[in-house]
């Protein structure tokens, strides 16, 4: 991307870049089972995330810098929940939400489903249960912040593992 | 009505514009905590002092998520015999990534060691982390909440529903031996209790009438203390104990030990967590004080407050002995091991014996552990029940049919749907008549 | 050579060449966005010759609408998605050649012999009163002719998009 | 002081600056507070509180936030992309709602350009933005993309239209095309009064088409085509077109309040805080609408301007110069 990550920023600056992030998390919900409605729960009038900069306006994957992945995942939809990802711009970051995306969960032991998603793509903050409440979203969501806010960004993306490049369309 | 068109759109602007002006329904969270429901699933924790290490819960955990290590240890004899293993907890943790969240392990648990505790915030970074030891399991366990209050109208528990009908069985015996005794024999010397509370003096009284006009009843106390097998004696000595804590339970006023909550605030404690301990502290202290008290009161005597199930506990074998220590409560204590076996055959001694012990207490105390709440249960036990299930049949009754007319009539005239008027009548009849059979209940008793 | 011819020189070359790449451009909307480029500098034109309404006229109707329509049609019918390229036959090329080239030719000779040598006096804004005055007084009867013949062009449309 | 300020003023090489940098500074503010206002205005509508954590008070730095985190996204552009056009877009989008802020009369002497069909000028621009959506649509080499783009552009030339004859039934009733002669020739009340009031409604509802807000936002339908022609933005040319979206809406309030409102007149004081309380106003409506009314459909959409706006606009003008014809005042 550029000057952004490419050399270690100077504090000041890291600073305020560190803070744009942390409150500007546009979100976008991998949703597949019931946590995606306590998903659906936290972005309501009760709980509300847009109170912590989390902006559920994140059409597809491109605007996203938060990728929640609320549900089971199956090996069938494991593609393209690595293709989402890999569509993300840097720098990104993943919650992974309820116990059947943390590691399978309930269903340990199926036959066809993905054993957690950080098989496929690397999380950043797992909230445990089975669904979640919405408060332990909003936890897992400052704990992220909380790791936006002290991280370097040089440091997240040159040492971090950078997904593979983006190739979109097959011709050409 | 077919309106104009587009007035829609402008009612549509109305109702967006005023819910604006309304405060709105967030919480907000990390600055406002959440107010959890008391049987909440937030995390399981473990009281690692009742866990026999028996396996149940890694055994019926769907997910396998519990981890649990024993060793075993030989433990030495009292007195002779030989020496007995037990089982004891190296290591319980569990895997809260994988767990589902399903409560089995909490309900299959035999010894009360697994409890849901309402705490959620345990978000990690790193999957491992998830992954909590006995340790952290345990410090859950302090914000564990109380159970809540059974639903006005619940079905009673099993345990309460046998006690309180040995209790009124008990109350009924007593009082037509009180009034055998009254009328044929000579006045018994009245026990030291009967002239402090009239409602223990019933009970206590008619026992001792029972002791005496009565042997069969009290025949199978010196059985159980002297020629019964050992089983019948722990089980009477269970039951005591049993007994003993439960009115320490009732007496003792939720309340905060402030001093340690400061403590554990000022060490940088959670304020769930340290109100959580701090509440436990106060309870600790304040149940030692009344234990304290109860032995004290046991050994004078009878005070008429101090629990005479307590102090039967050490009477029992002299009862059984024929050495009459404190005499209202010995022979109190049979009249109620008698009296529950009768009433819920199936029970076994174990539990019929404590909640027999039971009447004393709630003589005693009339708010206690009355079964409705009402102040006159102690009093007139037997009639108590009665009314009260009547109404709430009569109830159930009419509220199936009836409406209230005028009511209806009022409500269809301003111009409400009909189905509204008719529901809202309906629940107008029931208020109606639940008001009427509350005054008539309460006159009848 | 002053500011003015400065101006109406850097937007000829662009016109022109923007119009140039129009025609040879081998993505149809690669050709539709230089149209885009072509008839701005002609707008930019008029402005230079200090009638503003007009060039801004142009902004709308041209770029605003008929660039879009055009645009429009070309997506709604065979948008080259990405960069695939549509090419023309020898045969087109050459009948497309002829017949620009003729009425280039034809509009130089036409133009250079009627106003070859008159020179545009730098002159003050013209104002849209007059152009109005001038559109609805003098040529009044053009005016509606060209209405009729877009009227006309309309109904015609209709009936060929017409299935029943 | 004030008069060498005053003289320094004159000069022209000064003067051009002051206003190149009062403009950028009026486009780069007035969108973030819309945005701001959005945020929290919809959030109240909906019973909720919106943005509280950024900046501390209320979260009145959120748009600062986002900006700085569209700074330091990455810049994606597709493989398949046409890869100039993809580039430009943003830019053919930006430019003109820029240029639009210059032509607005934000006082009695501060226009600061002055063109007697200032109307068309901005007119003219805003159809040069739908240029920048369309090669957005385009060069993204995506289905929805090019959906959300053939829709755009199906959109707004149907709702360029009504929004032209609306503005074009002011300007005949001012009698100038000038911005700054309309809002000298109207009360401070402005055309509200009177048959135009219609006008303004009609300009109302086809501008808020033209910005592609809700009710109208078919062409970033996100239920059904991801983001219309923004599916494939990311950072700052993403954010540029947001910038758009939001210099749209106050660009439009700010005509629209010149045409119809009185523009800077008003009771008691005049000048630019009257304008910008209209603005501010205006898109108020522009975020109430959004959050009570829910997405038309495409064909709802198209009916609605040729069979309603259409007509009613054009017999507006009809009425218009029927009454200046005859001199019955309004």
């Amino acid at each position: 991307m550029g000057l952004v990550d490419s050399v270690e920023l100077p504090q000041p600056i890291k600073f305020v870049f560190n803070w744009g992030r942390k409150y500007s998390l546009w979100v976008f919900n991998f949703g597949l089972a019931c946590c995606a409605i306590e998903f659906i729960a936290t972005s309501m009038a009760r709980h509300d995330f847009i109170r912590l900069g989390v902006i559920p306006f994140a059409h597809g994957p491109r605007q996203a810098d938060l990728l929640v992945v609320s549900g089971t995942l199956t090996d069938k939809m494991a593609p393209a929940l690595q293709r989402l990802y890999q569509e993300m711009p840097e720098p990104k970051y993943v919650i992974s939400f309820g116990s059947c995306s943390n590691c399978g969960g309930p269903y340990w032991d199926s036959y066809s489903v993905t054993k957690g998603v950080d098989q496929i793509i690397p999380v950043d903050v797992y909230v445990p249960g089975c669904p979640p409440r919405p408060e332990a979203l909003l936890n897992g969501i400052m704990k992220l912040q909380e790791r936006i806010g002290s991280e370097s960004l040089h440091q997240r993306l040159a040492n971090g593992d950078r997904p593979e490049p983006i190739v979109v369309g097959a011709d050409a | 009505m077919p309106a104009l068109k587009g007035v829609g759109l402008l009612k549509g602007l109305g109702v967006t514009l005023k819910t604006m002006t309304r405060p709105a329904a967030t919480r907000q969270y990390p600055h406002v905590k959440p107010d959890l429901p008391a049987r909440s699933r937030g995390v399981i924790a473990l009281i690692e002092e009742n866990c026999t290490v028996c396996m149940l819960c890694a055994r019926e955990c769907p997910d396998w998520c519990i981890y649990i290590d024993s060793h075993k240890e030989q433990v030495a004899p009292k007195e002779g015999g030989r020496a007995r293993t037990r089982n004891l907890l190296d290591r319980f943790a569990i895997d809260f990534a994988l767990c589902m969240y399903c409560g089995i392990c909490v309900e299959v648990c035999p010894f009360d060691a697994l409890h849901w505790s309402p705490e959620f915030e345990y978000a990690e970074h790193q999957i491992e982390k998830l992954t909590h030891e006995m340790d952290t399991l345990r410090t859950w366990a302090y914000s564990v909440p109380a159970p809540d209050p059974l639903e006005e109208g619940a079905i009673e528990p099993k345990e309460i529903e046998s006690a309180r009908k040995a209790r009124e069985a008990v109350a009924a015996k007593a009082a037509a031996a009180a009034e055998q005794a009254r009328a044929a024999a000579p006045p018994v010397p009245a026990p030291a209790a009967a002239a402090t509370q009239p409602a223990a003096a019933t009970t206590t009284g008619a026992a001792a009438g029972t002791a005496t006009t009565t042997p069969t009843a009290a025949a199978p106390t010196p059985v159980a203390g002297d020629a019964a097998p050992a089983a019948s004696a722990g089980a009477a000595g269970a039951g005591t104990t049993t007994a003993a804590a439960r009115p320490a339970d009732v007496e003792v006023e939720p309340g905060i030990d402030q001093a340690t909550y400061d403590r554990l605030l000022a060490a940088g404690e959670s304020d769930r967590t340290a109100r959580a301990k701090a509440k436990a502290a106060y309870m600790r202290r304040a149940k030692a004080e009344a234990r304290a008290a109860q032995a004290a009161g046991a050994t004078e005597p009878a005070p008429a407050p101090a629990a005479p199930a307590e102090a039967a506990a050490p009477t029992q074998v002299p009862a059984g002995e024929g050495a009459p220590a404190a005499e209202p409560a010995s022979v109190e204590t049979p009249a109620a091991a008698t009296a529950a076996p009768e009433t819920a055959p199936p029970a076994p001694s174990a539990v019929g014996t404590p909640e027999g012990a039971e009447p004393a207490a709630d003589a005693r105390d009339p708010d206690a552990r009355s079964p409705e709440g009402d102040p006159t249960a102690s009093g007139t036990a037997a009639e108590v029940v009665a009314p009260g299930a009547a109404a709430a049949q009569a109830d159930a009754e009419h509220l199936e049919i009836e409406v209230d007319q005028e009511t209806y009539d009022r409500l269809i005239e301003a111009g409400e749907p009909e189905r509204t008027a008719r529901a809202k009548a309906k629940a107008a009849y029931a208020r109606k008549l639940r008001a009427a059979q509350r005054d008539g209940g309460g006159a009848g008793s | 050579m002053n500011g003015q011819e400065v101006a109406f020189l850097i937007l000829a070359v662009i016109g022109g060449l923007a119009g140039l790449l129009v025609v040879t451009s081998r993505n149809v909307v690669h050709a539709a966005l230089y149209l885009v480029v072509a008839l701005a500098s002609v707008a930019g034109v008029y402005l230079l010759l200090a009638a503003p309404f007009v060039a801004f006229v142009q902004v709308i109707i041209y770029v605003g609408a008929i660039v879009v329509l055009i645009l429009f049609g070309i997506m709604l019918t065979r948008a080259p998605v990405g960069r695939r390229v549509l090419d023309n036959t020898l045969r087109a090329r050459v009948g497309a050649f002829v017949v620009g080239a003729g009425v280039f030719i034809m509009f130089t000779v036409f133009l250079g012999g009627a106003f070859g040598d008159e020179r545009i006096e730098n002159q003050g804004a013209t104002a849209t009163e007059a152009l109005g005055e001038s559109l609805f007084r003098n040529y009044v009867l053009p005016f509606e002719a060209v209405s009729v013949l877009l009227l006309a062009a309309l109904i015609g449309a209709i009936v060929l998009a017409r299935r029943d | 002081m004030i008069d060498a300020a005053r003289d320094l003023l004159d000069n022209y090489w000064v003067l051009m600056p002051v206003k190149v940098l009062a403009v950028l500074a009026i486009f780069l503010t007035f969108p973030l507070v819309v945005g701001y206002m959005e945020h929290k205005v919809m959030a109240h509508m909906q019973a909720r509180l919106g943005p509280m954590e950024a900046g501390r008070f209320h979260g009145v730095l959120q748009l600062v936030a986002d900006g700085i985190k569209f700074v330091q996204k990455e810049s994606i552009i597709p493989k398949a992309a046409d890869k100039w056009v993809f580039a430009l877009a943003p830019a053919v989008a930006l430019i003109p709602a820029i240029l639009v802020f210059g032509f607005i009369p934000y006082g009695p002497d501060l226009v600061p350009i002055r063109s007697d069909v200032g109307l068309f000028v901005t007119l003219a621009l805003s159809s040069v933005s739908v240029i920048g959506v369309l090669m957005a649509a385009w060069s993204s080499a995506n289905k929805y993309s090019l959906m959300g783009g053939i829709r755009a552009a199906a959109q707004l030339i149907a709702y360029e239209l009504p929004l032209v004859l609306a503005a074009a039934a002011v300007a005949m009733q001012a009698g100038s095309a000038d911005l700054a002669v309309i809002v000298e020739r109207q009360g401070w009340w402005g055309y509200i009064v009177g048959p135009l009031v219609i006008g303004f409604f009609v300009y109302g509802t086809a501008a808020l088409a033209e910005l592609t807000r809700p009710p109208f936002d078919m062409p970033v339908a996100d239920s059904e085509l991801v983001f219309g022609h923004l599916t494939e933005y990311t950072g700052l040319r993403f954010a540029f077109f947001l910038l758009t979206e939001y210099a749209g809406i106050v660009s439009q309030s700010a005509i629209a309040a010149t045409l119809f409102l009185g523009g800077w007149k008003g009771p008691f004081l005049d000048g630019p805080w009257w304008l910008a309380a209209k603005v501010l106003a205006l898109s108020f409506v522009v975020i109430w609408a959004r959050s009570t009314y829910p997405r038309l459909r495409e064909d709802q959409l198209q009916s609605f301007a040729w069979l309603r706006l259409v007509p009613v606009s054009l017999a507006l003008l009809l009425v218009v110069g029927f009454l200046k014809v005859y001199e019955v005042g309004i």
